[in-house]
């Protein structure tokens, strides 16, 4: 496989991390003295060449043979021990180039949005500081050539999450949002970290060297004998394969929010709209699919992750579209949407099919974003309010909020000739057309709940586009904050990135048309030499191209029915049901209502069980450690006792330690001996006499 | 065997020097002049022994038909008591705790007491042993007892007295049976006759007889170096002798105690007689424990260095359990070392008791770094390097006690090794004790200086520490020399 | 091999600090006679201790660039015959291990004095670095000299006279300018390490003992030998494995237990650690920055000297054991941490819980473990340090450590909270700071060999990140406590401490190669010597 | 008949055991003094006993009579200080009232 040099690359991840540096260090005075253009400005330009370097790299890549469309560039050599051979180097491929594409645009057109968005907020700079860092990091994550490089992108993000989640750190709950977002994610890390070893140490194993590069393990895993041995041998009843498939995909579930980690994403919403369009629904959250596309060399040698994959993905699909049903904050709905968005790629790459995955990240990098920056608009034009049942009517105050938010919304729905129509549907129908799912009739159990998912979500949706923008604004009275002001149409630079991603959702899913229709689909050719590698590995099973006709005539018709039920109604706030069934005195209504309102308890389960594990370990260490290790190791209390004795008995934690220890110390011997020094000379003589015989006879004990 | 006396110089110098200091005192009227005058006296006639031992002939064979040995090994030691006895001399001149009007007494007895340490450092015969016992015990007696209205005083050398008188009771009777069961009194023709009894060729009753003898002979030895069981003189009598004698004491006769117990292990008792090591080695374990154990909680600073003169006297017994020469030059370099430091810290006493009006309490060394910071700082020192911290001489000694152990090489030398750095290591917390109370604590304003003690207490402190310190970096010459000293045993 | 004199620099950089001590001594006398201000008095002795550890500073860097990383022996050696009598040498001299150790120690030892003195910014109140400066600076500059002895010294008498020479300086540092339970926590200090030094002092005189004949420097014939490097060899070539048993148990096991007990307590590990937290509490900032900084790589500096170097086979015997307690630093002490209401506290342990990645990466003893333990050891070097002085930073203004009682202090100290951020970053082996790369070095190196306690340590991974993250939530996010609206941010003082640290902690992140450079032929060295009798 | 070594050595055992019994019992300073010279004296005994047990071998003589004469320098210095108690312990010389110096 030869490969290109392309110096340029580094630039790609180096220019956000120079605004970052930029703004971090210089950024507060410049915005003091100069204003906050000085801030956003170069903020927004590093992003932007970014991105236009990135289309150069396409062009270069595109003057490359179909084959060998891999450019790369090692800075230096970075942590050469034995065979850990990771350098820090970046690699740009096929892969790499969609994700970088449509990482550097959203990225950019948020950068810009945010200009708008946190035009009040005093600490703009760190704001713009922390996005660029962001994207450095993001940046940095894709373009890896190794895992370990990977690895401090895959942190990094984490690190930025946890940054923005808690940016306004003055409500306690955003930091704790913060806290939780990132100490889950750590959760994932672990299983990314082990996965890793595992993979490094197995590959030893079998060939003797190994190596943390992926083209490296690559070739290495393409010998069948090493196929062979990784698949035979077993950890814990699992092959090795499947474990350190296993663990990587919970490393993806951390970052990608899915059963059972998806717990943070909805309470990350807290952080500025901005953050949650660029992080948590455009980009890092699916870092998680793309690390399984970029290590499909290992998930694809394992049927049985792919298969968990794939059940993983739909389960989590529909369960958080459930969830999305009866929030009220927008940016709930959106984020449980975005979870369950999630979960449908994961069914792309557990069925093998990774450039549909791919696809899918990117239209909904598209729509979703488009949908989040809309919410986002909306909240800045209600004052700051989230609370859907406070909105309504707001088409006519903000419209192109409102068409954009539309077709946003008709593209996640899954509407014919959108975006998310193509890309959805193609997974569902590689779903029902699987061949390699462990269980029986798996492909159309996973079909069966994504449909499920799509209908919800269509429905979920719309409910949340008639609540917000038709009936009339409820948002005065009782919002005494702002009472009288009319909600206003946010400004310029925001509609009009607004704009051009509602654009993007409409037509981006042209690059991926669907065979069926015997038209080029471009994307699916440019990821081919990617996933070439594992192609062969993926079986389909053989269903005609009467079925797929039925299925995506089927998932229209899923769609429009969920449009149908959320217009009939949400649609102006007419119909009272929605209202009624909330008051519902009925057990089982009332009672599945509060168990879906409350998100199935996940949280308060979570809390009980793990968080309340840790804090009372916690303390049974700590009691360990004051009472008993420092009693015992102080040699029996000896020490503790002794110094407790020296310094005055003052010291109670000693001399308690002590006690706890040992109940005999020196210290008691000693005080004894004063006892025995009586100070009256025939006690003297006594014992002198008495010793003189001891000495005696021990003499002739020991010595006859 | 020759018989001119020219090895006898040194004790003659002595002898000489105490009928020169009874006279001074006799005939001097006016005090201030008499007190420097018979210092004077006392202090040239060490000087002059001390300059004596290094003539050649100083150590050179047999006297007296075989009671006295002039050899190196006796000239090691007696240049040990040589200076300590200098410093002593010194030290007593400025104490206000030697009665002024009969410190005329007080250096002849002084000197007397020297000549009694040189003779049982060289004596070879049991007699001239018992003899040199007595004559130094009956010395320090009367120097315990020296200052007459003092309770405290008399009740000490009541206790000294009694006990000793014991100890050398029960040494003579021992010796009694000895010289029934051999029928010599020179201790090689003694080591000869048990050898010839335990080799079997003697009844069991024979045997019986000789290992308690020499037990209670031991006891003797035991009661001057103050090991357990006869150690329980010792912290009564340093807490009630004036502080200079107690100082004298804890160096002197101990060192002198050792010189005649090696002689008289190596010379009377050889191998294959009585298993000293083993008994000398659970003693030493015995000592030093039950030294640091009771020393934690004392309170009166003379006596927490009494209880840590016993351990010292563990650790020394430590390397003599080895019974190798590598362990009686390691006893010997200890002795010297442990005379340096123990003297310096006795010195600091002085001078702080001088100063704080007479209080022996630890609690008169609140925040000394406050009030006095070079005594505070010399005081330090001697402590750490009695507990045995590098870079103090009482490391390199306490490093050659360990090594002479553990170069045995015998499951018996590692337990007792063992037991000698766990000692060593709780022996810190007394003496830190002392560390905190000067630099950790501040200076309470009940005892402050009330007068100014004589400047010379520091300056002989500091002429003490600089050995120690140097030592602990350089301490080939005093090794070799009680190294040279021991071959006499080869 | 034999090692002839090549240099004199390590001897001037061990013992430049004593003489800038002597100096002040000298200083403190002429007072006597006639007596300067208090002002003056103290403004001298801090110059003179200043320049003095500036002055190694400058010679470390002088040995940084004439250190040839290609060769696995010794450099800049300083040899010659000390005492004869148990063929006692003066040997001096580093490889590629000590090397990063001396370096690090005239680093942060510098760092240290800059916090030791009250120039460029201000300080309120009673504060330490105004309490008997003199003396103050003796002690520390001894224990400068103390440190830097223990790297360079390749005789093991040697090296015990500066392991013990370290002890009292710190003695009287915590003692006499610590916080409230100093005397508590110095005697403290002092009991455990002695108890742990005395024994290493009996397996010295075994190790003596029981070493064979060699020759000293000048050439004359030893029957036994101190020079560590000649120990080593016999070790390695299997001397001590089949020396006479001692108490019953093999001659090598029992010399390696009593070794790793006394460098263990240093270290400190598992259940020897109480000592620390009592101590880093107490111990004014530099000296707790100093104590994170260096005094706790001297224990596993000497594992990998002592026990891993001398004894292999023990090494390997032993290794099982060594990974458990490893495991169990990590893991207990990362739990404990979570349970400290006080942030040095907190902070103390922690660095109990990133030793155990020391101890496991050993442990392993494959190329990625013990490199990464080595790195993990300089790495925690540098980054210990920020936090102690951050610690120390909110100290000086609040006079109080309680986690809890902080909040929102993000509005007042802007600069302050970036700085800690970065820091406990680092700590939680952050990838793209100096903590991870040893963190994942270790973690690499230790799974082929632990499978089992590798996965348990790594679970520290999550509990680290949440005992940090939830000290910053308390202390510097949310509401911001009336009762600190009057602290200020970083002053100069603080950020000459503060920033270098930083600076490399990210650069190390990054680009390690150098530390690399440094250590790597020493390692190998090593690791051939240990893995070979895998 | 008359008498052998082992009756000599029967008697000073029996003095010897006296002079330990009387160190133990008696509170009196003075008491003590005669149970050490009851000691000194029954080595002595031993070492006339032996002496001529061994042909008059006058190494025994010898240390018997240093015996007697240090036994006497031991009283004197004895009594001094019993002299001294009694004025310092207000006319008493029972050794249990000097027992202030202990622990």
């Amino acid at each position: 496989m030869t490969m290109t040099q392309y110096p340029l690359l580094a630039l790609i991840p180096l220019l956000p991390l120079l605004g970052a540096a930029y703004n971090a260090f210089v950024g507060a005075r410049m915005q003091k003295r100069f204003g906050y253009a000085a801030v956003h400005v170069p903020a927004i330009l590093m992003p932007g060449i970014s991105f236009v370097i990135t289309v150069l790299a396409f062009a270069r890549l595109v003057s490359l043979p179909h084959h060998e469309r891999v450019l790369t560039i090692t800075l230096w050599s970075w942590m050469p021990v034995g065979s850990v051979d990771a350098g820090v180097a970046f690699l740009m491929d096929p892969l790499a180039l969609v994700m970088c594409g449509f990482i550097t645009f959203v990225g950019t057109l948020i950068h810009i949005y945010s200009v708008g968005y946190m035009h009040e907020e005093p600490s703009y700079w760190r704001f713009f500081s922390y996005l660029n860092l962001f994207m450095f990091t993001m940046l940095v994550l894709v373009l890896a050539d190794n895992f370990i490089l990977m690895f401090v992108g895959w942190e990094g993000v984490g690190l930025c999450s946890y940054l923005l989640i808690s940016f306004w750190y003055k409500e306690k709950k955003n930091a704790v949002a913060g806290m939780k977002a990132f100490i889950v994610n750590r959760i994932g890390d672990f299983g990314f970290l082990l996965g890793l070893l595992l993979l490094f140490w197995s590959i030893h194993g079998v060939t003797g060297g190994s190596s943390v590069v992926f083209r490296n393990i690559e070739e290495i895993l393409a010998q069948p004998a090493v196929r062979e041995a990784l698949s035979s041998q077993t950890v814990l009843g699992l092959s090795l394969i499947s474990m350190i498939g296993i663990l990587f995909f919970v490393g993806a579930m951390g970052k990608s929010a899915q059963i059972p980690l998806y717990v943070w994403l909805p309470d990350a919403m807290a952080g500025p709209t901005p953050v949650s369009a660029l992080i948590h629904a455009a980009t890092m959250v699916t870092a998680g699919v793309y690390l399984v596309a970029r290590l499909h060399f290992v998930f694809a040698l394992s049927p049985l992750v792919m298969s968990w994959v794939a059940l993983v993905g739909a389960v989590t699909a529909v369960f958080a579209a459930t969830i999305g049903f009866f929030q009220h904050d927008i940016k709930k709905v959106l984020a449980y949407s975005t979870v369950s968005q999630l979960g449908y790629m994961f069914i792309g790459v557990g069925v093998g099919a990774y450039w549909v995955a791919i696809f899918h990240v990117m239209t909904h990098a598209f729509f979703k974003a488009c949908l989040f920056l809309g919410s986002g608009s909306v909240i800045l034009g209600c004052h700051h309010e989230q609370d859907m049942r406070r909105m309504g009517g707001l088409k006519k105050f903000m419209p192109v909020t409102a068409w954009t938010y539309f077709i946003a919304c008709c593209a996640i729905a899954g509407f014919p000739f959108t975006s998310g129509f193509f890309s959805k549907d193609e997974i569902l129908w590689k779903a029902f057309d699987s061949g390699n799912l462990l269980f029986p009739g798996g492909g159309l159990m996973i079909w069966a709940l994504g449909a499920l998912g799509a209908v919800c979500t269509a429905f979920y949706m719309f409910r949340s586009y008639y609540m917000t923008f038709t009936g009339e604004y409820r948002g005065a009275h009782g919002h005494n904050g702002h009472g009288g002001h009319q909600p206003h149409e946010s400004p310029r630079n925001m509609t009009h990135v607004l704009v051009v991603l509602a654009a993007f959702s409409l037509v981006a899913g042209f690059i991926g048309l669907p065979h069926l229709w015997h038209l080029p689909s471009y994307l699916h050719h440019w990821l081919d030499p990617v996933f070439s590698g594992s192609a062969e590995i993926i079986r389909s099973a053989g269903h005609g191209s009467g079925h797929e006709w039925a299925l995506m005539i089927f998932s229209v018709a899923l769609a429009l029915t969920g449009w149908a039920f959320a217009r009939w109604l949400y649609r102006d706030n007419r119909n009272a049901a929605p209202s009624r069934l909330i008051e519902s005195k009925h057990p089982l209504v009332c009672g599945i209502h509060r168990l879906v309102y409350n998100k199935y308890y996940v949280d308060e389960i979570y809390d009980a069980v793990f968080v309340g594990f840790v804090m009372w370990f916690r303390k049974i260490c700590d009691w360990i450690d004051r009472n008993i290790v420092d009693a015992l190791v102080n040699f029996a209390g000896l020490f503790g006792r002794l110094v407790g004795r020296v310094h005055g008995l003052t010291d109670t934690h000693v001399v308690d330690g002590a006690v706890n220890g040992t109940a005999w110390s020196i210290a008691s011997m000693g005080s004894a001996l004063r006892l025995v020094q009586t100070g009256n000379l025939r006690t003297y003589l006594y014992i002198a006499i008495s010793g003189a015989i001891a000495l005696v006879i021990m003499n002739f004990i020991l010595f006859g | 065997m020759q018989q001119d006396l020219t090895a006898f110089c040194p004790e003659i110098v002595l002898v000489a020097g105490v009928l020169a200091a009874f006279v001074a005192d006799l005939f001097l009227s006016r005090k201030p002049i008499k007190r420097v005058v018979v210092a004077a006296i006392a202090f040239v006639t060490v000087c002059g022994a001390g300059i004596c031992l290094f003539c050649p002939a100083s150590s050179s064979g047999l006297l007296f038909g075989g009671m006295v040995h002039a050899d190196a090994f006796s000239v090691y030691f007696k240049a040990l008591f040589a200076v300590a006895v200098c410093a002593a001399v010194v030290f007593s001149y400025f104490s206000d705790e030697v009665e002024r009007d009969r410190d005329g007494e007080y250096y002849a007895i002084l000197l007397a007491m020297t000549l009694a340490m040189f003779l049982l450092s060289s004596a070879t015969n049991a007699l001239m042993i018992f003899l040199s016992l007595e004559f130094l015990s009956v010395a320090s007696y009367v120097l315990v007892a020296f200052r007459r209205r003092d309770k405290r005083s008399t009740e000490a050398a009541l206790k000294y007295v009694v006990y000793g008188a014991l100890a050398s009771g029960l040494m003579l009777f021992g010796f009694s049976y000895l010289y029934g069961l051999v029928g010599s009194l020179d201790i090689v023709e003694i080591g000869r006759g048990l050898e010839q009894i335990f080799a079997g060729g003697a009844t069991t009753s024979a045997k019986l007889i000789g290992s308690v003898s020499v037990m209670m002979v031991f006891a003797g030895f035991a009661y001057k170096i103050a090991a357990v069981p006869f150690h329980m003189w010792c912290p009564d009598v340093y807490e009630g002798a004036p502080t200079p004698v107690a100082a004298i004491l804890s160096v002197g006769p101990k060192a002198a105690g050792f010189a005649v117990l090696i002689r008289f292990l190596i010379s009377a008792l050889p191998a294959g007689t009585i298993p000293w090591p083993a008994i000398i080695g659970i003693i030493s374990v015995a000592t030093m424990t039950l030294g640091n154990i009771a020393a934690i909680h004392q309170n009166n600073i003379k006596r927490l260095l009494a209880y840590s003169s016993i351990a010292h006297a563990g650790y020394m017994l430590m390397a003599v359990s080895a019974g190798s020469p590598d362990g009686t030059s390691a006893v010997m370099f200890y002795a010297a070392v442990y005379m340096l430091m123990n003297l310096g810290a006795f010195v600091v006493v002085m001078s702080v008791r001088a100063s704080a009006g007479g209080s022996e309490e630890i609690s008169t060394y609140d925040g000394l770094s406050k009030t006095q910071p070079l005594l505070a700082v010399l005081m330090t020192i001697f402590l750490f390097s009695l507990v045995g911290i590098p870079p103090f001489g009482g490391f390199i000694g306490k490093f050659y006690l360990f090594a002479a152990l553990i170069k045995k090489a015998g499951y018996w030398y590692y337990v007792i090794a063992l037991a000698g750095v766990v000692n060593s290591a709780v022996s810190l917390y007394y003496y830190a004790r002392i560390i905190k109370a000067m630099f950790l604590k501040e200076p309470v304003s009940g005892n402050n200086i009330m007068k100014r003690a004589p400047a010379a207490f520091a300056a002989i402190a500091v002429i003490l520490a600089v050995p120690v310190l140097v030592l602990g970096v350089y301490w080939s010459p005093l090794y070799l020399f009680a190294e040279r000293s021991t071959d006499i045993f080869k | 091999m034999e090692y002839q004199t090549t240099s004199t620099l390590l001897t001037w950089m061990t013992f430049l600090p004593m003489i800038g001590a002597g100096l002040i001594i000298g200083l403190v006398i002429l007072n006597y006679v006639f007596s300067l201000s208090k002002a003056a008095l103290d403004n001298v002795s801090r110059a003179i201790a200043f320049v003095s550890t500036l002055g190694v500073l400058l010679l470390a860097v002088r040995l940084w660039a004439g250190f040839d990383g290609n060769s696995t022996g010794m450099q800049f050696v300083h040899h010659f015959v000390w005492m004869r009598q148990f063929n006692i040498e003066y040997f001096m001299g580093v490889d590629g291990i000590s090397i990063t150790m001396v370096l690090l120690t005239a680093l942060i030892t510098f760092v240290a004095m800059i916090a030791s003195v009250p120039w460029w910014g201000k300080i309120e109140g009673q504060h330490f670095t105004g309490k008997k400066v003199p003396g103050y600076m003796v002690m520390f500059l001894l224990l400068e000299t103390g440190m830097l002895g223990t790297f360079c010294a390749l005789d093991f008498f040697q090296f015990y006279i500066f392991w013990e020479l370290m002890l009292l300086p710190m003695y009287f540092l915590i003692g006499i300018w610590g916080g409230p339970r100093k005397e508590y926590a110095a005697i403290k200090f002092f009991l455990y390490t002695l108890a742990g030094s005395v024994l290493m002092l009996l397996c010295m005189i075994g190790l003596y003992y029981a070493s064979g004949p060699s020759t000293l420097v000048d050439g004359t014939p030893a029957q036994h030998t101190f020079n560590i490097m000649a120990l080593s060899a016999m070790g390695q070539a299997g001397f001590f494995a089949g020396a006479a048993p001692v108490l019953g148990f093999a001659f090598s096991k029992i010399v390696f237990v009593g070794l790793f007990i006394g460098f263990s307590i240093k270290v400190p590990m598992f259940p020897f650690h109480t000592w620390l937290p009592d101590a880093h509490v107490e111990a004014p900032t530099p000296i707790s920055v100093i104590l994170a900084g260096i005094l706790l790589k001297m224990g596993a500096y000497g594992m990998l000297r002592f026990n891993f170097q001398m004894l292999p086979d023990a090494a390997n015997w032993a290794a099982h054991t060594i990974a458990v307690f490893g495991m169990i630093n990590i893991v207990y002490a990362a739990f404990v941490c979570l349970a400290q209401k006080d942030l040095k506290k907190m902070i103390a342990y922690s660095s109990v819980s990133h030793m155990g990645f020391v101890l496991l990466g050993m442990a392993a003893m494959t190329p990625q473990g013990i490199t990464g333990a080595v790195f993990t050891m300089v790495s925690h070097g540098l980054i210990s340090p920020m936090l102690f002085l951050i610690a120390g930073v909110i100290y000086d203004r609040a006079h109080t450590r309680d986690i809890e009682g902080f909040g929102g202090l993000a509005q007042k100290m802007p600069e302050y909270s970036g700085i800690m951020g970065l820091a406990f970053m680092a700590s939680l082996g952050l990838p793209g700071l100096a903590g991870f790369i040893g963190e994942f070095l270790v973690f690499a190196g230790a799974f082929v060999k632990f499978r089992l306690f590798t996965v348990v340590s790594a679970t520290a991974v999550i509990i680290t990140a949440a005992y940090y993250l939830w000290t910053i939530q308390r202390m510097f996010l949310g509401k911001l406590n009336d009762k600190w609206s009057t602290l200020w941010d970083l002053n100069w003082r603080e950020r000459i401490t503060l920033y270098p640290l930083g600076v490399m902690v990210i650069i190390f992140g990054f680009y390690p190669l150098p530390v690399f450079d440094l250590m790597n032929k020493s390692l190998h060295a090593l690791m051939d010597v240990v893995c070979s009798r895998i | 008949m008359n008498p052998g070594l082992q009756h000599f050595l029967v008697l000073s055992a029996a003095l010897f055991a006296c002079g330990l019994l009387c160190l133990v019992t008696r509170r009196n300073a003075i008491g003590l003094l005669m149970g050490i010279e009851l000691i000194i004296n029954a080595a002595n005994i031993n070492f006339v006993a032996f002496s001529r047990h061994l042909g008059n071998d006058r190494a025994g003589q010898v240390f018997a009579l240093f015996g007697i004469a240090l036994a006497a320098v031991g009283v004197t210095v004895a009594l001094a200080i019993v002299f001294a108690l009694y004025r310092n312990f207000n006319k008493s010389i029972d050794v249990d009232d000097a027992s202030r110096l202990r622990g």
